[in-house]
């Protein structure tokens, strides 16, 4: 896996002259916002040209995955070639070309859990952005508690029989496909009898309802399955054990939400932003705040770097990860109140844009596991505190 | 027993839902729950009686912005019948004296024009006023003029020469022209544009280049009030989160038997209580020593600020998913939250006329 | 009780004239620290004729104890006269004449649940600085669990006999009298078998030994009783009810230790430290945080004068006081630390004096109730959360 | 590994009932234990091998800072092996060729003497060192000299016109005084006064006007040394803490059992976490990019300082009463932190260092 410093060079001048010859001038503004993002899918509408060659482009070279094997439609990058990947999008401020919960949840998990059928059926749709996906996780009334799963799925014999409702779906209304905790086995201890199922969402029976949120945008959905029908060969890994798998997703789920904390946002360095602000440079409480947040950011970012290395070399982050989720989400609202003080009256617009981004951030210590339940996580699993 | 009699009268004409139905239906008032306030004496709390008001003092209208806070009321209560009627008091002529009446009886509202930039900051006002003839003419433009879209009328801050004149205009006077924002609070707020905008010397609230002697007790009588609409914000929604922590079963057990939320809701309902310590103060010195109340209202908004800020991010994170849905309340609270902590100046201006009254 | 604003402006003239004569202008420094404080008692050494004469002449005016009655050695000043006599002492920056546990805890629990022959005979002396008290409360181990008595104390007809260990008592060493609390009953529930009670600390078989804290001072002892009799009167309250003295004292004293926010370290106003420093005006970390302090400490004693205002309108403060405790003494070690980072390097040698304050604050959140007990309490008791 | 031999060797050697001692007994050194360091190859970590170093470079001396503060041992490792050794290693030459020589066997000492105020500002030394004939006479006091109370000798920043020139000089040079400070977190720290020291042109290190040629990269490495050790103060404190948490019963469970103690502690330990991200990547740049390191020192050291505040702050109160008393070790974990808060730089200092240059 570790390539000579050499071979490294010659990865990164190739990847210096594709990006430069490739990647359309409109894709290197930096933006990951709502309004920018390519999500993919079979319904999607690129929101210019240059979105759609720049991912018709990078699918041709893997980069949309750039770690994933080439045969599951990857580049096949090594760590350190990742991060020189990074470096260099970065270096030219190119968009991601193309984001999905395939890439970040359903991907790893089939890499680890997937046959190899599935692995070759599912995941080079992902890589091409053909199919996008969601997740079904959290039922109405459950909370933290992921565990509680009601949905049932019964073994009609050729086909599983699902009935019950998902919330808090990211996108359902736009997805083509569901991944989905269900329980398979309604009498054993509540970790044991569940299943993780990947469902079409043209199925009959599904059907959707967004849920209005206080930034005014509708990430999420509820879900709901009324005898619904699937075939039987489309649950990953073993039948009532699917908590292994939701337990290991969880992991890259609260990575990826942290990961989210260094861009979300307008994409402009907090910096830049309170030397615009009228008062950032005389006003001692704004500016602390933001030396305070600019410090924390950093070394937030480094402790995911290291994390990232740490896995790459086989050692295993596991619970740790829920400090990155709980760091990286905390810090990002921390941010964007910031964003929104240096705004002052003009922030408290619609127009502006920059409200919803800030109200979007409460959400980010909630979804996937709350704050609460990160810290838990940590204090008993961790650092082995009793009770 | 105000408090009681306002709490009874808003949970009925103006609960959250009251504003919910008005930003559902692309409002920002309701002139038939200004009218009904008015009548209740509210309109004219701070209006002499002998013009028709109440005259009830500064800490009376805390009290009531702070119940206002608690539902999110929408009105123009701190615009008109706070900084408005602290303005024309202090003229105290015969046509402030007509202009108190209209306001106590509900039938004129204002808006005070100030700000030019996205932070509060009187003095670099520099919308002009130029002198002409035994008049002024006004160019230049507002913006975050709370309540200015549906305002009868303005308090204008505009520079004349090297000093500030404080104008008191009909909001229909020729030249002017307001567009009403899409504002995060589902409130009332403008921009309001003056292009060769024409006003007569009786048109100046108070003296010319002395716009400071009205203004200054008017805005200190708006921040006051506001700290405490914030402080009753921050009781509102900590009161739902409390309810919430109650009700809310996790794990088979109350949300509210961890000890981790029970200890931060503890912490807040600290803050919450020592943030009306500062209010109550605030109102008192308005009322008892209002040229030295400078230290006390800033004071006042800064606690108020940072306390609501912590309410309504502990109530949204320890709602949780329901939380951030539109369908629930807790929402609107953060958005009036943040639009409460920019108006009329920040934690840091405050913090920082705090700091200088002490030494630092 | 209530004055009219005229006579409260006679007293106010009164007062201004007699303190302008009798203040000694060695005790107008305000100072108010380990070094300076009149603690009174038997074994007392005045650190100066100064602090004598302005302690004696405090006595006859009844100034040591401005609130209790005049039988009781006090001035019986109302609420309003009370605000006037510390507005006055402030204006001259006067010392307190004397402190002591007497004043701030026996003394009002003896008030409230003594016989009028207790408080004939207790009172007058603390008042007079002759008698230094200390409290007998924790035990070790029991920590936060304050009910957690062990000291066990025999009714032996014609007298009590106590044997056990006290820890944390405050300057037992240099006490004349200690006030304690001490299990009567052991057969009844741990709240229902305990006594208050006040032992000579000259009677056979009482000792202490100092235990040293991080400031390299001693405010505190252990305190050990090894077969001490006492008579049977010296019990304050019903025998068996002690907890109920107990409970109604802790508000007392949560009062004390977060009123003392105000004053203690320095005694200069944080501002005017933070100006001096070096980088204050140029450092918006240091400047910010200071501002914060400010607007906090300002509101926190708007609060102590709130509920003074309150209790003496006949409302109860009651378990609202852990309020005062627990934002009094956080404070204060905000403030202290605040004062460590202006002093810089200066301020880590410890001659320089602000050390030992700085390192006393952090106890100010253990001792009278941690922090969490405070919180926990007020989740309990004022927000009525379950548990 | 090299961590796991460090921490064999200091719970052994030096352990904090180490440091104890050495206070009790009115030491601030212990001669025998940096020779047994200097063995080991602790004093020579950053000494070229052809000077009898081991060479390991910023990111091991970072790891062995870390160690150190974990057990609060008491050595001249920072101001010697990391500050004196980067500064000689900038000149090269075969003098300070020697002297590296002298440090990697453990038979001489340094301290920096560079602070004249309370707070770290290099650029505003005054201490006057006026040329004179061929060399200079050095005039002013320093403060603060850490490990200057028993070094053999002293790196002095003085000012030479308008330019500031390091020297090199033995601590006993004829007009040299110092006066050792109490200090409190019992370690070495003195006061320096120059009258009339005469220096040469062979005592000054590097050229003449140019300290900063030297001196920058030394005072980076001490830093980040600094910030290791602090994150290493703040893992022994936390260290403690969560055993208690685990042994200490009150109302019956262990206090780690209860939810707040144990969400204050998880957060303690993330921000530990987060913190030796960032000493790790202010080694690596050190020893990989040292031009351009600047950004990750002041991040570590920042961040360092933050969280070893919180760390002992939670530590103590975490304790109770027990946490505040003298006979047990927290208290010292609470002074060494306040200590390291402010040499080198305070977390003002650095964080504005990191805000300059991410552009604000």
């Amino acid at each position: 896996m570790s390539e000579t410093t050499e071979q490294l060079s010659t990865f990164q001048a190739e990847l210096r002259a594709w990006l430069e010859e490739n990647c359309p001038q409109e894709m290197r503004d930096g933006r990951n916002d709502e309004t920018t993002i390519c999500w993919g899918g079979k319904n999607w509408n690129f929101t210019s040209d240059a979105q759609r060659t720049w991912l018709q482009r990078c699918v041709t070279k893997g980069y949309t995955v750039p770690t994933w094997p080439v045969e599951y439609g990857g580049a096949g990058l090594s760590r350190d070639e990742e991060k020189v990947f990074h470096a260099e999008m970065a270096r030219i401020n190119a968009r991601y070309p193309l984001q999905s919960f395939g890439i970040w949840m359903l991907g790893p998990a089939l890499l680890h859990f997937g046959t190899h059928e599935q692995k070759l059926h599912y995941l080079p749709p992902i890589a091409r952005g053909e199919v996008r996906w969601c997740q079904g996780y959290s039922e109405p009334g459950a909370g933290s508690d992921l565990a509680n799963v009601q949905t049932k799925c019964e073994d009609k014999g050729d086909h599983w029989l699902v009935n019950g409702q998902k919330i808090w779906t990211s996108y359902a209304d736009k997805a083509d496909w569901i991944f989905a905790l269900v329980r398979t086995d309604k009498d054993a201890p509540k970790h044991k009898g569940i299943s993780f199922v990947l469902i079409n969402m043209e199925t009959e029976g599904v059907s959707t309802r967004p849920i209005k949120l206080i930034s005014g945008v509708s990430p999420f959905c509820e879900t709901f399955f009324d005898d619904v029908k699937f075939p039987k060969e489309q649950v990953v890994g073993t039948v009532n054990r699917g908590w292994d798998v939701a337990k290991y997703l969880l992991t890259h789920e609260r990575e990826m939400i942290s990961a989210a904390g260094g861009s979300m946002g307008t994409g402009r360095p907090l910096g830049a932003v309170i030397a615009d602000c009228e008062t950032g440079e005389t006003d001692p409480v704004l500016r602390g705040d933001a030396m305070r947040a600019e410090v924390d950011t950093l070394a937030v970012e480094l402790t995911l770097e290291r994390y990232k290395d740490q896995a790459e070399a086989g050692g295993s982050v596991g619970d740790a990860s829920a400090m990155l989720k709980y760091m990286g989400t905390e810090l990002n609202k921390r941010r964007l109140e910031l964003l929104m003080a240096a705004g002052g009256s003009d922030a408290l617009e619609w127009d502006d844009g920059r409200a919803p981004n800030w109200l979007r951030t409460k959400a980010n210590s909630i979804e996937g596991g709350t704050s609460e339940v990160m810290l838990s996580i940590l204090s008993k699993r961790v650092l082995g505190l009793p009770g | 027993m105000l408090a009681d009699a306002a709490r009874g009268f808003l949970d009925e004409a103006a609960p959250v839902s009251h504003l919910r139905r008005l930003r559902d239906e692309g409002q920002t008032e309701d002139k038939a729950l200004w009218k009904a306030m008015a009548d209740m004496g509210w309109a004219g709390i701070l209006v002499p009686e002998n013009a028709g008001g109440s005259d009830m003092g500064h800490a009376a209208a805390c009290v009531l912005a702070t119940e206002m806070g608690k539902t999110l009321a929408s009105s123009p209560f701190i615009s008109t019948a706070v900084i408005a009627a602290t303005a024309l008091r202090q003229v105290a002529d015969e046509r402030a004296n007509a202009a108190l009446a209209q306001i106590a009886s509900g039938d004129v509202t204002y808006a005070l024009a100030v700000d030019e930039n996205a932070k509060f900051n009187p003095e670099a006002t520099q919308l002009r006023g130029d002198r002409e003839g035994n008049g002024f003419r006004l160019n230049g433009s507002k913006g975050f003029v709370v309540d200015g879209g549906d305002a009868d009328r303005l308090l204008v801050l505009a520079r004349t020469g090297e000093a500030l004149t404080l104008f008191d205009l009909p909001a229909d006077r020729e030249g002017i022209s307001r567009e009403a924002k899409s504002m995060i609070d589902s409130r009332d707020a403008a921009t309001v544009s003056f292009a060769d905008v024409e006003a007569t010397g009786e048109d100046v609230l108070g003296q010319v280049d002395q716009a400071m002697t009205v203004l200054k007790p008017a805005i200190e009588a708006g921040q006051a009030a506001l700290a405490a609409e914030m402080a009753g914000v921050a009781a509102g929604a900590f009161g739902m989160t409390v309810e919430y922590l109650k009700e809310r079963k996790q794990f088979g057990v109350p949300i509210g038997a961890f000890q981790a939320l029970q200890h931060r809701a503890a912490h807040l309902w600290c803050e919450c209580e020592v943030t009306a310590s500062a209010i109550l103060n605030a109102g008192r010195k308005l009322d008892e020593d209002p040229e030295n109340a400078r230290l006390a209202v800033s004071l006042a908004k800064a606690r108020a600020t940072d306390t609501v800020q912590l309410a309504v991010q502990e109530g949204v994170q320890m709602h949780g998913g329901i939380g951030m849905t539109d369908a629930f309340d807790m929402g609107f609270y953060m958005k009036r939250a943040r639009v409460g902590a920019e108006w009329l100046g920040d934690y840091g201006y405050h913090a920082n006329i705090v700091a200088q009254a002490r030494g630092f």
